[in-house]
């Protein structure tokens, strides 16, 4: 019954989300409802792997980059689809997440956190000299007829956001579907403590590379999306620290380890740090980061499990409330 | 010659990112926290020294014990106001609250001081250099990586020897017994932060004089500096200052033989291959 | 009373104009790690906004003397800023905002080239112009897009200037000048710039130029003794420098510290133009060269360059640079491009910019026209070199402030 | 003949130069309840790991079921019916009671619903069931071992070893916690105890096996372990006989 309430509040979110592009039709709003899904779905994807899994990664730039490039590099050479390019990026990341996960999975906390990090400038600098991807130079996305085959579309945001909001959903469902089965259990099992869940028969090793597969190949995916919706990639752009870091603070400020987190990070952070941007950027006195910066701070210090442990807490007054009043 | 050169040149670089890393050592091992801000304490030395520089003419050696002793405060402001609301926090808050610190100091930076590169133009140093034979060695550097060993002596001693220091290893141990023993923790935090910040301060002004001064100046010095302590061991301060010295010899040597462009990924790669066989870093157990 | 009356008038100005002015959308990086630049460029863009709307007869620009613009009775120009933080993705999404939510009829920027080129796609989508004063890599003019200009030289030109000014040294001074190094940042700027020396020096393989090192160094270095001893061993006499303003000067104080003394150093639009090169160098600084939009010592010869400065130094305390007098010029270009055409329609905006001849007496070449792929085809640039920490023009020799100085001297004899 | 169910053989296990188990051999018969004890530092944990999987054994063998399982990794042979519980209890903090014994329950369960089955059962045996949505964290530390005991039940094994589950209860506690011991083996369970409080093993273990200085000195009926001269010399003291009696008295 509990189950079945929860995903009823998914799919209210899910619905709302829905409708607010069309009710607002402001295109700097959609932009920011396109970007929102996006993160929200990487915040989904990072969370597998570091929410159930408890295996920090600070290096989730490296599949995002991945998945832009895999894509952009078939359509900008080849002229694939970006929709095949998409798939195939998923299924590269996931691949290259196991083979550089491995080894790390040998490394506990801080220090497995440092090497994701560390994974992931040594394969940006990589993509920086890699001549056949134009290296640093970064590649435009050649600018295509609207049409659906080839992700470009120049008349609305709307098709782009449908196709973020389906992807959003896909991810989310994905996640839940990973927390509610066997696979969400070992994952919390291992987060939890490495030795009672190998003392109940979980292969750690395992379960962590296919988590750290999962979440890596949601991140490619998103990655694609991302590049094909910019129209332009750089190995800056999609490799950075920056990218890593915000799909770790957005998942952080919602609420770790729950598909909610990232929901409600995203729909805080993205708006936040592009309202504060379009209305004190053009200051050029940093008067918008500082607020942001603030702001990320405040929240850090009052609300110390996140905003879904706010709802949380408030929920349970409120059950109490209930109970003293009965 | 060009060898012995490159090689002095990485231990040089290098034992100024052991400092910056000794630092965030400290905080780190004690703490359980990343502090993202580190490197923007950084920064804020090397504003006090040009600042004081360029108003006062103070040279920046003369500025060393004011701009340690601002670091060392806001060390312990950070403490006091961010920190020890997060210290016990779940999951990665801690993080956040220091990245939000960080993006507010290097932003507040630009407000004050505007974004443009600055320099601390002369100094009793500047300028002047050892040569041995062919090889160079630039005064100011050379002080650099002096004055890291020895503030790096100076905290490990303060460490062992005193009774503070001696607090500080016992609640890196474990809070609670050191509790129990009477060390007031809260305190102990807040010394570590000042000596964390006693460490950039002094880093920062070292390197006012060879490294331009700008809001983003800590950014990259504090990306080295968790790799250094990781590598080192988490909370292990020789264990950072010779991970320091190494990552600045692979930058040098790896720099000069395999490509300049590469300088920071190699170290990157060090950190990956040392904890295959060590996995909790070079000194740690 | 009259103060009444002034109030009023100025009420009743306000209200007239209030809907006559005409946006135009500026996006640079105003935060991160290019903000430095960013921010000068933004004093320069509003210099260009009171320019043209209020009355400056003493500046000698098409719309100084009226206020406003005269052939829409005297409407307003506003810049409207947004910050892309060095970030290509929040490029687009301001450019998308500007054109969408503010109303903006052309877009300018972005300085950074990997800004530019996202930004440039937005403006071809909806069709409004683009004019990039300052992104110089040559790519962005490759792309056969329609309604983008660009007013800076781009660096295959700069890199042939170079070859060109070096060729110069030899002939009139005997510089004996022959093996090039390129040093560069590794990002989009830096590694274009190098493309291109290494594909035009075919064309000067005959006069005797080789590459003797290729030196690529990350963005956000901690240090730069290894470059500089790579460079060291290689004993270039020419050094091509493609580095913003903080490594630059980092390279230089090592130069000085390893003894490095090339012939010549030449530098591509970044660093070496930004006159804090020289207050944070003081005399170290002298000797390095680059070409530049303008320079100080121009402003002798150039009365109107000189007003123009004089606005800027009031806002951002320094003298104008080559970057900025370019964001400047794209500021002003749009505007002229908007009144000549009469209209904001962009359809007949862009036939003005296709075709028309603007002045710029505040550049040397004194005008811009840009050709079918949206090049400006007059080089706004002079070669300049630091002489007792001054920007001289030294070539072409008809802009020539001071003769070139052909050979660094050595460190310790400066 | 009882079948062996598992076999400890000549291990020896080392750190660096320290010897923490010197050439160990003993056998725990299915359907056996087996204690370990031993003073502080004998080597009984260091034992459980090595037999767990937990650390690899510097030489000797260990055989469960007839299968050798010496250096196989503690998931393995948890899924081969060999499981333990924890001296300093690893509760899955922020999952309710419930979720941890369903996680353990997975192992051998096809299907979500035939876990949850499992859990249930589990529950009410360890008599956990009114606290099945409390968070695993906030339980008393009684119920923590309790959960130890429910969430290594669920991966259904045919033997368990218990790596002091009575340290830090009160008397009530260890009464039930003995109760279930005995209940277990009644249903066929097969247990290896390691244990500091004597009074409560002794009167339920089929043999004993002591170890000292991470040697075994001594091996046999508790009635024989207690009149041993070694091993009271070694560690049981005057002390024990006295409670003993009591005990033995009182029930």
């Amino acid at each position: 019954m509990n189950e079945i309430m929860k995903n009823r509040m998914l799919y209210l979110i899910f619905a709302i989300i829905l409708i607010l592009p069309f009710v607002l039709q402001d295109v700097n709003f959609q932009h920011i409802t396109i970007m929102f899904l996006i993160f929200a779905g990487l915040g989904e994807g990072w969370n597998i792997i570091t929410g159930f899994t408890g295996q920090t990664s600070f290096g989730h730039a490296a599949f995002f980059g991945i998945g832009a490039y895999t894509s952009t590099i078939m359509f900008y050479k080849f002229g694939i689809s970006p929709w095949i390019g998409m798939i195939l990026g998923a299924l590269f990341a996931a691949g290259i997440s196991a083979v550089v996960s491995y080894p790390c999975f040998r490394l506990k906390g801080h220090y497995f956190a440092i090497a994701t990090l560390a994974v992931a400038e040594i394969i940006k600098q990589l993509f920086v000299s890699w001549d056949y991807v134009e290296g640093a130079t970064g590649i435009s996305i050649p600018v295509k007829p609207d049409s659906f085959w080839m992700m470009q579309f120049h008349k609305s945001k709307i098709p782009y956001f449908l196709i973020a909001y389906v992807l959003f959903i896909v991810a989310t469902l994905v996640a839940v579907a990973v927390e509610k089965n066997k696979m969400g259990y070992y994952l919390k099992a291992i987060r939890e403590s490495h030795e009672a869940a190998e003392a109940l028969g979980i292969n750690t090793t395992r379960y962590k590379l296919y988590a750290m597969m999962i979440s890596s190949a949601v991140t490619a995916v998103f990655g694609t999306l991302y590049a094909q919706y910019i129209l332009y990639i750089d190995p800056f752009m999609v490799f950075g620290l920056d990218i890593s870091m915000k799909i770790v603070l957005l998942t952080v400020l919602g609420g770790l380890g729950s598909v909610y987190g990232p929901i409600i990070g995203a729909a805080i952070l993205i708006p936040l740090s592009e309202y504060t941007r379009v209305f004190l950027g053009g200051t050029g006195k940093g008067i918008d980061l500082m607020i942001y910066g603030a702001l990320i701070v405040i929240v850090a210090c009052f609300e110390p499990r996140g905003v879904l442990g706010l709802f949380r807490r408030t929920k349970k007054r409120g059950a109490q409330y209930a109970k003293t009043t009965a | 010659m060009m060898f012995l050169q490159v090689v002095l040149t990485g231990v040089l670089v290098g034992s100024v990112y052991s400092l910056v890393a000794v630092g965030l050592t400290l905080v780190w091992g004690l703490m359980d926290i990343i502090n993202f801000a580190h490197g923007d304490m950084m920064m804020i030395s090397m504003y006090t020294v040009f600042w004081l520089y360029t108003l006062l003419k103070f040279d920046p050696f003369v500025s060393l014990p004011i701009s340690a002793g601002i670091t060392a405060l806001l060390g312990i402001v950070i403490y006091k106001l961010v920190i020890k609301r997060v210290v016990n926090a779940p999951g990665l808050m801690a993080l956040l609250a220091t990245f939000g610190l960080s993006l507010f100091i290097r932003n507040f930076a630009q407000f004050l001081w505007t974004p443009n590169y600055r320099f601390v133009g002369e100094s009793i140093l500047s300028g002047k250099r050892i040569l041995i034979a062919d090889i160079v060695i630039g005064l100011p550097q050379l002080i650099a990586a002096l004055g890291s060993i020895l503030m790096t002596l100076l905290i490990a001693l303060f460490i062992k020897r005193t009774k503070t220091g001696k607090a500080i290893q016992a609640t890196a141990q474990s809070r609670d017994i050191a509790e129990l023993m009477g060390v007031n923790t809260e305190k102990v935090y807040a010394v570590t932060f000042a000596l964390s910040g006693i460490c950039v301060g002094v880093a920062g002004t070292l390197l006012s004089g060879i490294f331009p001064v700008y809001p983003e100046a800590g950014a990259m010095y504090g990306l080295l500096a968790f790799v250094i302590v990781a590598l080192g061991g988490f909370g292990n301060i020789w264990g950072a200052f010779y991970a320091g010295i190494l990552i600045g010899l692979t930058e040098a040597l790896g720099g000069f033989y395999l490509g300049t462009q590469f300088k920071y990924a190699l170290a990157f790669l060090i950190y990956l291959l040392v904890l295959q066989f060590r996995p909790k870093g070079l000194f740690g157990w | 009373m009259r103060k009444l009356l002034v109030v009023f008038a100025v009420l009743l100005a306000f209200t007239v104009f209030a809907e006559e002015v005409i946006k135009i959308g500026a996006i640079f990086p105003l935060t991160g790690p290019a903000a430095a630049t960013g921010v000068k460029i933004k004093y320069a863009v509003e210099v260009a906004q009171e320019i043209i709307n209020g009355e400056h007869p003493e500046i000698e620009l098409l719309l100084g003397k009226s206020a406003g613009l005269p052939n829409l009775n005297g409407a307003k120009i506003q810049f409207v800023f947004a910050d892309h933080q060095a970030n290509p993705e929040l490029a687009m999404a301001e450019a998308e905002r500007l054109i969408r939510n503010e109303g903006v009829v052309a877009l300018i920027g972005c300085y950074h080239s990997s800004a530019t080129k996202p930004a440039s796609q937005v403006a071809e989508k909806y069709g409004i112009p683009f004019i990039a004063g300052s992104s110089s890599s040559a790519a962005l003019t490759e792309r056969g897009l329609q309604w983008f200009f660009r007013i800076a030289p781009h660096d295959g030109m700069e890199t042939v200037f170079f070859f060109e000014y070096l060729k110069y040294l030899n002939q009139k001074y005997n510089a004996n000048v022959k093996k090039v190094a390129v040093v560069y940042i590794d990002n989009e700027y830096g590694v274009h710039a190098a493309q291109m020396v290494k594909e035009k020096i075919k064309d000067y393989q005959a006069d005797g130029f080789s590459i003797v090192a290729d030196v690529k160094y990350p963005a956000g270095a901690t240090n730069v003794d290894i470059e500089v001893q790579k460079i060291k061993g290689a004993k270039p006499d020419a050094i091509f420098h493609a580095s913003y303003i903080g490594d630059m000067t980092m390279f230089v104080k090592k130069y000085k510290e390893f003894n490095v003394v090339p012939k010549v150093v030449l530098s591509y639009c970044g660093g070496y133009q930004d006159p804090q090169f020289v207050i944070n160098l003081g005399k170290d600084a002298d000797y390095f060269a680059g070409p530049n939009a303008t320079t100080s010592a121009l402003f002798k010869k150039m009365a109107i360059l000189a007003k123009i400065n004089e606005m800027y130094k009031a806002k951002s305390g320094v003298d104008i640079d080559g970057p900025t007098l370019e964001d400047f010029a794209s500021a002003i270009v749009i505007a002229e491009a908007i009144n000549l055409a009469g209209s904001t329609d962009p359809q007949k905006v862009l036939n003005v910019l296709k075709t028309g001849t603007f002045m710029a007496p505040y550049f040397v070449s004194g005008r811009i026209k840009f050709g079918p792929d949206g090049q400006n085809i007059y080089s706004a640039s002079v070669m300049t070199q630091i002489l007792d920490g001054i920007y001289e023009a030294v070539w072409p020799e008809q802009y020539q402030t001071k003769e070139p100085v052909p050979q660094f001297p050595d460190w310790n004899k400066r | 003949m009882p079948r062996p169910l598992l076999e400890v053989q000549n291990l020896t296990m080392k750190f660096g130069s320290l010897v923490a188990n010197d050439d160990v051999s003993f056998v725990v018969n299915e359907g056996e309840i087996v204690s370990l004890i031993g003073p502080n530092g004998a080597g009984k944990t260091t034992l459980f790991n090595c037999i767990s999987g937990f650390y690899k054994p510097f030489s000797g063998k260990v055989i469960f079921d007839g299968k050798d399982i010496t250096g196989k990794s503690t998931h393995q042979i948890t899924s081969m019916g060999l499981t333990r519980t924890f001296q300093i209890v690893k509760p899955l903090k922020d999952m309710t009671v419930k979720e941890n014994v369903l996680t353990g329950a997975f192992l051998h369960a096809n299907s979500k619903r035939e876990a949850e089955n499992l859990t249930d059962q589990v529950l009410r045996m360890t008599h956990l069931w009114d606290k099945k949505d409390m968070l695993a964290g906030s339980l008393t530390i009684a119920d923590k071992k309790r959960l130890e005991v429910a969430r290594m039940l669920a991966t259904k094994p045919k033997m368990i070893m218990l790596d002091e589950a009575m340290a830090g209860l009160n008397k009530t506690e260890i009464k039930e916690a003995m109760e279930l011991c005995v209940n277990l083996n009644k249903n066929g369970m097969t247990l290896l105890i390691v244990e500091h409080v004597m009074e409560a093993i002794m009167p339920i273990s089929n043999r004993v096996v002591v170890l000292n200085a991470g040697r075994k000195i001594a091996e046999g009926s508790p009635q024989q372990i207690i009149n041993n001269e070694e091993v009271i010399k070694a560690y049981l003291g005057e002390r024990y006989y006295a409670k003993s009696r009591q005990i033995n008295g009182g029930i």
